[in-house]
């Protein structure tokens, strides 16, 4: 009885007990979501385009920042080492495309799959042989990111503190999706994406360029990966560390369909508010910590009655 | 053996020639023993031969698409219009007029049939009205495909599939068509059409074909040249007229004997197969 | 035919019926995808020993007919009577278990498996031996799969493959595969066998192989074939009785020489040159 | 002809951020003796860094490497690797150093006699914090009924101190509360964080490591903690860790053990013969600053260790066993400090056969939006309260692990 | 010519289905096997210890992971969270049952992570392919916090750690703990590991293998010849789980000697899934290729750039290293994406038809 009461009952008291800590957890989880969200978006770019699941994805991110941060550190201004960096996602796109996807047309997904941790590491290993390993500040501030916080009252001593850069995350992040979405409704490259994805070898006998679509997609998420990178750096330090926690992006992408952009949005604010929200009420309840694996059994759950996500495209089975 | 370069409609220009290749996949297996063809500028040559013996093979090494099976041209040549393509991608290539309808069909089962069709212009660059007429003729070709053109591709049946990946080519506004096995799976009464469609594109619009078809009868009615493909070699070639003659390859790929057609129900059980190269 | 064939014990279980019953009974079946009407109201039956015919024009509907005999489809209506048993779903597991072999349109081998091992697959069913014996492959394991392997090379011998029995499937060009896939049916020893335009892409001499293996299944093993094909020449020639679809619906059923004259059947699908 | 000693480190991955000024000050310091002074009495020692990146598994594979090329001490820099290692250096046979890390019982010489962590073990740290919080609070009488956070790195590390602080809790009736922060979590702290806020702890206490470290110091300012009531064990002092949180982090405060800054001999002496030499890795706005200080006097141990066991030997290559002998009789004087240049830079510290740590004294320092500044004189842990504890904590080992062996290596002091 | 299967005429079935049934095999296993028990009385106790003994280890779990995606073509990213359930339970068993010989308790440990894979591989049921990753990866992290946040699974350690006590057996031999002797070590996991791979060979050449790969290759089609998805897949996620759960215990009780939560992580079921997909899908040779190369690379990269003088800081050649690491792997992939393993056969028959190119 006590135990359901733990469950059932108590974390609702507790949350109508302290609406501003609610609301707080709300908003922390929005922002942990907007940011899983836009690192699956990356991965989305990339899927929809190739079907090739990009696990460089969460390690993009991170060396974009680091190549931001790193090239700060080397004496050049922030602005110009951000031009440089969208340069350096540039020559890694086609870099990608040239050794990795080209040679590779055509192969099983999971063959695919294998290169991009393949890529994984080799990034890291040149990232760290660069930059170094440890961890690096964002230069938030040189970039002209608002910083700070501002806090509200609610009800009678109740804080709600907004931190301005997670405000700033989620406007760009906004921004980011409305252009992408944009981009791929221009129908004759989006259409040529899906089919791209759909059979390699079709797509090639039709005439579509999967070089130059290869590029583009890559150089996009590149893009992608270096917003993320900046806007998760300047929340915690610019590190490899990060890394691990683009593996969330995966229950997002699943829970929202591995092909959908609004897919990634939602699936990365339902994980990022569910996980918060687990975590805090109902966590103490098991010894904590398990925001670790909560947003997988989220997307299980899930998957358990949509199998494809939330708005993934239909599994095609027929013989 | 194979005097066909000669021989062939000498008065036409080749859009397409073959030069005695080799193909090879993994590095290992040796398909392709030196075959050449050609395929006369508004031509429809047929290529026949029983299963394996690399009709796919040879239309892929063409379009480019063997790279993708790791398989590889390792000798001779191949010209489209005067110019080698060995080097080039698949995609210069069908942007240049050469495309390949691919064995199986090969549909974007989660793209709409439509959709399908439509990627079958990625390579045009005359605006969208035109594109729109070419999806209107496809759709006269194949009225089926209209009632479906909003299903996903991988739902549709086969023949469905199939006249969506021949219409996908005609998309492209090719010169010349590279068709695998262009009848499998199609109703008799489709096969027919599919073989009048390439008639009317070849003689109106000058497209020309080669074709790997298992279908011999039809393919020789329709085609202009032949090549009987054994076994990774050439064994045979002519005039399709002269094929339909030729006693060896009525008896083997027409069925029809000294009586008349043969009935399948009769068929002895017994090894019949006579090979010119054994 | 030949003495090779008289050995082969592919026999259907005795299951009490002779030939010229009912075997299979569709009732009203009826099957549709969203807005498409893939089978509407359709009945008919298969007799045990018959070579019956399935044809139509291009998505007639005649593949989800054979999906839905064997469980794969689940029709919204009807009824369906496989020997005296009624039923308006199973799985196609059951389906496989109760006696119906098939092969596919779009050849569906296990790409990465040897000739050998994809017919050996049809075996699946027959196999009983258990994992612990299967673990140390001694005794009754090692036996069992040296029996069947017996039966299968029967098989291939019958179907003339023995060359490639050790290639794995996906390398082989388009016919031979469809051969395979019929000699993994044939494994299965089915009462009830569907073939989905088995000789599609295939020249006439293959055609006329797969006509005789085809014939000799049904004469020499007494299995019922249920058969897709657009070669007319094949199916007037091989088939004893053929049933018509187009648009979901049956618009013909009878001998092939009826259904060639029917006047329905030959604005839908055979068109004039036939 | 030379002194293997090999160091442990991870210049890279998420921990690289506390052990790269550790493994440069470990490294210059022995660097520093090659050039100035040829070694130890004429023999050269020979550095060799193992990248363990504070993994647990590597470190395990670097311990392997380093035996068999005839490690004289192993300093694995991480209290996870240190547990691994402790059985198997007794039947090895190679002193593991872990100063002021790895196993608080540990200290007990003679249930481990070749494991040594001075001058302080965890459970020192956590009743000197206490203490500290103790004397701020007017009596540890007046602890009662407060609520102290303990957040931690959820490894060995972090959980070493829990079965101390839990006793303290017991003992002096603070509510303990615990924030545990997974290993691959570390830059994502922000659910303990709320939780923070929402349990109010009028104390917090940090154990953290490598990412973890400024990661909290931001999250603390950001839920506007009050940094004067925040504590960090003496590794979550490193100047990147306080500087994270800007201005808003004065006031973070954490325990020291020996001197900040440049302004000692020893520290002069390894920028003449080995930074300015161009022979360190370190980034020059980071020489000096508290780890690299810490590594610099990591290293002194080993050395004092190793000049021991040369003495007590009589012979100038030692091996691994002599090593163990030095470390056991090392004892650091007023004298020897001012020697080796470390005058004001560490108090002088003894360690014996029974007491392998010393429970030596420490001191707190603040973060004043710069630098690290004393904020409080030399103090010892509650050393009458931790001893027993340690001593059965000792036992209980031994027994979970038996066959314990025996100490069976003579005692020479 | 210098490996032809011609003129070797199988006059039975069950010599056609021998393991090795081409002569030139046999020989090279004999060699291999020979090797493989010289070893310990040439190398040194740092090679026994740090590369072959996980080398070994790590081909089990290879396996392992190699029936369940290679064979049954379920993707799984938990396996070293599978691998931890089965040194949990080893840990657990032997705290319990401190007398039972170890290596019989290693072998059982192994059903405690069938069972837990059994429930784990219920999803795929319903969810396939990349999805499906989802699925073990909610194992993979839920278990690596059930190590931690379940005090009992570590004896209520403080240091929440797993420290292997010493255990003997086969007459009083030291086979874990720090006394253990490499060369004990290494025969021990000889031992299992061949025992073991003959057993799964055994089953993937047999009906549970067939369906399995049956399964793989195309489902829907499976089903409509008569096997149970649910049989077939759950039965690869128990044998892939147990064979991991052996692997998992094999690794602390003989290799690490303790580990801490973390040696379970994400990073080692990478690892394996590399040597899987490196080594070959589906190939059990090449599980033990795949091993070698991921497990001996880096070993020998950060032996050798040293040693060519490439750099010295032990960083540098991590990073190096790693980089080095990624770029094989992609190397390997171009070259040939269905691994070693099938290199290793093409290479047989360059070798067969020699000394022509090509057949
Ligand atoms: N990817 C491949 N790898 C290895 N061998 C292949 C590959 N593709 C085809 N082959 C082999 O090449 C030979 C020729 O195959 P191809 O597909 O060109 O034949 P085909 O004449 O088109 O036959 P079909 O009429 O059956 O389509 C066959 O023996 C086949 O096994
Ligand atoms: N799973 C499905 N989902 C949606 N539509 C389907 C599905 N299966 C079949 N259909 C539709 O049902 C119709 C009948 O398909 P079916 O495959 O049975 O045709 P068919 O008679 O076999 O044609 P063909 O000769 O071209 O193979 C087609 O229009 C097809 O698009
Ligand atoms: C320097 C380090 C050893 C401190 C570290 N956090 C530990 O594991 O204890
Ligand atoms: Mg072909
Ligand atoms: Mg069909």
């Amino acid at each position: 009885m006590d135990f359901l009461y733990a469950i059932l009952i108590d974390p609702f008291v507790q949350m109508v007990e302290l609406p501003d800590f609610l609301l707080q957890v709300l908003w922390e989880g929005f922002v942990a979501g907007v940011l899983y969200a836009l690192i699956a978006l990356g991965f989305v770019l990339i899927f929809k385009a190739s079907g090739v699941f990009n696990f460089a994805q969460g390690i993009m991110v991170v060396f974009a920042g680091l190549t931001l941060v790193g090239l700060h550190e080397k004496g050049v201004p922030a602005y110009l080492a951000l031009i440089l960096t969208i340069g350096v996602m540039g020559v890694l796109a086609l870099a990608v495309e040239r050794f990795v996807m080209r040679p590779l047309v055509n192969q099983p997904d999971i063959i695919l799959l294998m290169s991009t941790i393949g890529l994984t590491y080799f990034l890291i290993g040149f990232g760290e042989f660069i930059f170094g390993g440890e961890p690096k500040q964002m230069i938030t501030e040189e970039l002209g990111l608002p910083t700070g916080s501002t806090a509200f009252e609610i009800g009678d001593g109740g804080l709600l503190i907004l931190q301005h850069i997670d405000i700033a995350a989620a406007v760009i992040a906004i921004i980011m999706v409305g252009c992408l979405a944009v981009f791929f409704n221009k129908t004759r490259i989006g259409r040529a994406l899906r089919a791209v994805a759909d059979d390699h070898q079709a797509a090639l006998s039709v005439g579509i360029s999967l070089n130059q679509i290869w590029a583009i997609v890559w150089f996009a998420a590149g893009i992608v990966a270096l917003t993320t990178g900046i806007m998760w750096g300047a929340r915690s330090d610019v590190s490899f560390a990060l890394e691990i926690i683009a593996l969330k992006a995966l229950p997002v992408l699943i829970l929202g369909g591995f092909t959908s952009i609004p897919g990634a949005i939602v699936g990365g604010l339902i994980i990022g508010i569910g996980e918060k929200i687990g975590e805090i009420y109902w966590g103490p309840l098991v010894g904590g910590g398990i925001e670790s694996w909560l947003a997988y059994m989220i997307a299980l759950i899930f998957l358990l009655f949509r199998p494809q996500g939330l708005f993934g495209e239909r599994i095609i089975e027929r013989v | 053996m194979s005097t066909s370069v000669s021989t062939q409609a000498a008065t036409q220009p080749n859009i397409l020639e073959v030069n005695n290749i080799e193909v090879i996949y993994d590095h290992v297996i040796l398909v392709l023993k030196g075959v050449s063809l050609v395929v006369p500028e508004g031509g429809i040559v047929a290529l026949l031969g029983a299963n394996g013996a690399g009709k796919s093979t040879t239309l892929k090494a063409i379009s480019n698409l063997l790279r993708s099976e790791r398989g590889e041209v390792t000798k001779g040549s191949i010209e489209f219009e005067g110019k080698r393509i060995e080097a080039q991608t698949a995609n210069e290539l069908v942007r240049r007029g050469c495309i390949q309808v691919m064995e199986g069909r090969h549909c974007f089962g989660h793209l709409t049939v439509e959709e399908n069709l439509l990627t079958g212009a990625f390579t045009r660059r005359d605006g969208n009205a035109a594109i729109k007429r070419d999806i209107e003729m496809v759709y006269n070709y194949f009225p089926r495909l209209r009632e479906r053109r909003t299903s996903l591709a991988g739902y549709t049946s086969g023949g469905e599939q199939q006249m969506t990946a021949i219409g996908r080519a005609l998309m492209s506004r090719p010169k010349m068509i590279l068709l695998d096995e262009p009848s499998m799976g199609l109703a008799p009464q489709l096969q027919e059409e599919i073989f009048e469609i390439i008639k009317k594109l070849n003689e109106q619009e000058g497209v020309s074909f080669l074709l790997a078809e298992q279908n011999t009868n039809i393919a020789l009615r329709y085609a202009t040249y032949g090549y009987i493909l054994e076994s990774g070699r050439i064994v045979m070639d002519g005039a399709a007229k002269d094929l339909r003659e030729n006693e060896d390859v009525k008896e083997f790929y027409l069925g029809v004997g000294g009586e008349g057609r043969r009935s399948f129900k009769n068929v002895k059980h017994y090894k019949r197969r006579k090979r010119w190269l054994a | 035919m030949n003495a090779r064939i008289k050995h082969v014990e592919l026999h259907a279980e005795d299951d009490g019926l002779n030939p010229g019953d009912v075997m299979l009974k569709l009732d009203n079946v009826s099957l549709a995808f969203g807005g498409v009407k893939a089978i509407s109201d359709i009945s008919f039956d298969i007799l045990k020993g018959e070579i019956r015919a399935i044809i139509g024009p291009n998505g007639a509907g005649k593949t989800s007919m054979l999906n839905v005999i064997n469980g794969f489809y689940h029709p919204q209506q009807g009824v369906i009577t496989f020997r005296g048993q009624a039923r308006s779903r199973m799985q196609p597991y059951e389906a496989a278990a109760s006696g119906i072999a098939r092969t596919f349109q779009n050849v569906a081998l296990f790409k990465g498996m040897s000739t050998l091992d994809n017919i050996m697959s049809g075996r699946t069913l027959k196999m009983h031996k258990n994992f612990f014996w299967q673990v140390l492959n001694v005794g009754p394991a090692r036996n069992e799969e040296i029996e069947h392997r017996l039966k299968v090379e029967e098989i291939i011998d019958f179907l003339e493959i023995q060359h490639i029995r050790k290639t794995p499937v996906g390398k082989l060009p388009y016919g031979l595969q469809k051969r395979v896939e019929l000699g993994r049916a044939l494994a299965m020893e089915p009462d009830l066998l569907l073939l989905d335009e088995p000789m599609a892409g295939m020249n006439l001499e293959e055609k006329e192989d797969m006509s005789r293996f085809i014939l000799d299944v049904n004469s020499q093993m007494g299995t019922t074939i249920a058969l897709i094909e657009h070669d007319m020449g094949v199916v007037m020639d091989i088939s004893d009785r053929v049933v018509v679809l187009d648009y979901g619906r049956k618009i013909g059923d009878g001998s092939p020489e009826d259904v060639k004259n029917n006047q329905d059947v030959i604005d839908a699908y055979l068109g004039v040159s036939h | 002809e030379e002194l293997f000693v090999p160091l442990f480190s991870y210049r890279t991955g998420p921990f690289a951020g506390s052990g790269i000024p550790i493994a440069n000050g470990m490294h210059d310091y022995l660097t520093m003796l090659n050039e100035r002074d040829g070694g130890i009495n004429g023999v050269k020692i020979r550095v060799g860094e193992c990248e363990t990146g504070y993994d647990t598994q590597k470190g395990v594979e670097c311990y392997e490497q380093v035996k068999s090329e005839g490690a004289l001490v192993i300093s694995p820099y991480s209290t996870g690797i240190t547990l691994q290692v402790i059985p198997k250096a007794s039947v090895d046979k190679i002193p593991v150093l872990s100063m002021a890390y790895g196993l608080s019982a540990a200290a007990e010489g003679n249930t481990f006699p070749w494991v040594f962590n001075p001058p302080n073990t965890y459970w020192d740290g956590a009743s000197a914090i206490v203490t500290d919080i103790a004397n701020r609070e007017g009596g540890a009488e007046n602890l009662k009924g407060k609520k102290i956070g303990y957040i931690f790195l959820d490894a060995g590390y972090g959980r070493e101190p829990i079965p101390l602080l839990e006793q303290m809790s017991s003992d002096m009736g603070f509510e303990l509360l615990q924030y545990p922060v997974p290993g691959k979590e570390m830059q994502n702290q922000s659910s303990q964080w709320l939780n923070i806020r929402r349990d109010r702890p009028d104390y917090m206490i940090m154990w953290g490591w490598g990412a973890m470290s400024p990661t909290a110091v931001k999250e603390a300012t950001k839920i506007r903690y009050n940094m004067e009531n925040f504590y960090g064990i003496w590794w979550s002092g490193g100047n990147d860790d306080a500087a994270a949180g800007g201005e808003a982090a004065k006031g973070y405060r954490t325990l020291n053990f020996h001197g900040v800054g440049s302004d000692f001999g020893v520290i002069q002496d390894i920028k003449k013969y080995v930074v300015d030499a161009g022979k360190s890795q370190v980034d020059p706005a980071k020489f000096a600053d508290n780890l690299y200080n810490r590594g610099v006097y990591n290293s002194m141990l080993i050395a004092e260790g190793i000049r021991r066991a040369q003495e007590l030997t009589g012979k100038t290559v030692i091996d691994a066993v002599d090593m163990r002998s030095g470390l056991e009789n090392l004892d650091i004087t007023e004298a020897r400090l001012k020697e080796i240049g470390m005058e004001g830079f560490a108090l002088p510290m003894k360690l014996s056969c029974e007491d392998h740590s010393g429970h030596h004294k420490v001191y707190v320092v603040e973060w004043d939006g710069k630098d690290w500044k004393k904020a409080g004189d030399w103090f010892s842990p509650d050393v009458d309260m931790v001893k027993p504890l340690l001593k059965k904590a000792a036992a209980d080992y031994a027994e979970s692990n038996a066959p314990w062996p025996e100490r069976t290596e003579a005692c020479l002091n | 010519m210098l490996y032809r299967e011609s003129g070797q005429y199988k006059t039975s079935y069950i010599a056609d289905q021998a393991i090795f049934p081409i002569r030139e095999d046999r020989i090279g296993m004999m060699i291999i096997g020979a090797i493989a028990l010289a070893i310990p009385f040439v190398a040194s106790d740092f090679f026994l210890n740090a590369i072959m003994t996980p080398f070994l280890i790590l081909a089990l779990a290879a396996i392992g992971l190699n029936i369940l995606t290679g064979y049954a073509g379920q993707l799984s990213l938990g396996t070293g969270a599978f691998m931890g359930v089965g040194a949990y339970s080893c840990y657990k068993l032997t705290t319990i049952f401190p007398d039972v010989n170890i290596v019989i308790l290693v072998l059982l440990s192994g059903f405690f992570s069938a069972g837990i894979g059994v429930i784990f591989g219920l999803p795929s049921l319903r969810i396939k392919g990349l999805y499906l990753a989802v699925t073990t990866l909610a194992a993979q992290f839920f278990l690596e916090w059930c190590f931690i946040r379940i005090p009992w699974l570590y004896n209520y350690n403080s240091s929440g750690a797993i420290e292997v006590p010493e255990r003997r057996g086969f007459g009083d031999i030291v086979l874990t703990g720090p006394a253990a002797g490499a060369m004990t070590q290494y025969f021990v996991v000889l031992a299992i590991v061949v025992v073991v791979t003959f057993a799964v060979k055994n089953i993937v050449r047999g009906r549970i293998g067939r369906q399995w790969m049956m399964i793989r290759d195309m489902d829907i089609a499976a089903e409509l010849m008569g096997v149970r998805p649910l049989t077939a897949k759950l039965s690869a996620f128990a044998v892939s789980s147990y064979l991991c759960g052996v692997a998992g215990a094999m690794f602390i009780f003989f290799y690490l000697g303790a580990a801490e939560p973390s040696a379970f992580s994400i990073t080692l079921s990478f690892q394996i899934l590399f040597m899987v997909i490196l080594g070959g899908l589906g190939s059990l040779v090449g599980s033990f290729f795949g091993a070698a190369f991921i497990w001996g690379l880096p070993i020998v990269l950060r032996a050798g750039l040293p040693a060519m003088g490439i750099d010295i800081n032990a960083e540098t050649v991590f990073h190096v290293a790693t980089m080095i690491v990624g770029a094989l792997i992609i190397f390997f992939l171009i070259v040939e994406p269905h691994g070693l393993a099938r290199l290793w056969s093409l290479a047989k028959e360059k070798m067969r038809v020699w000394p022509f190119p090509y057949g």
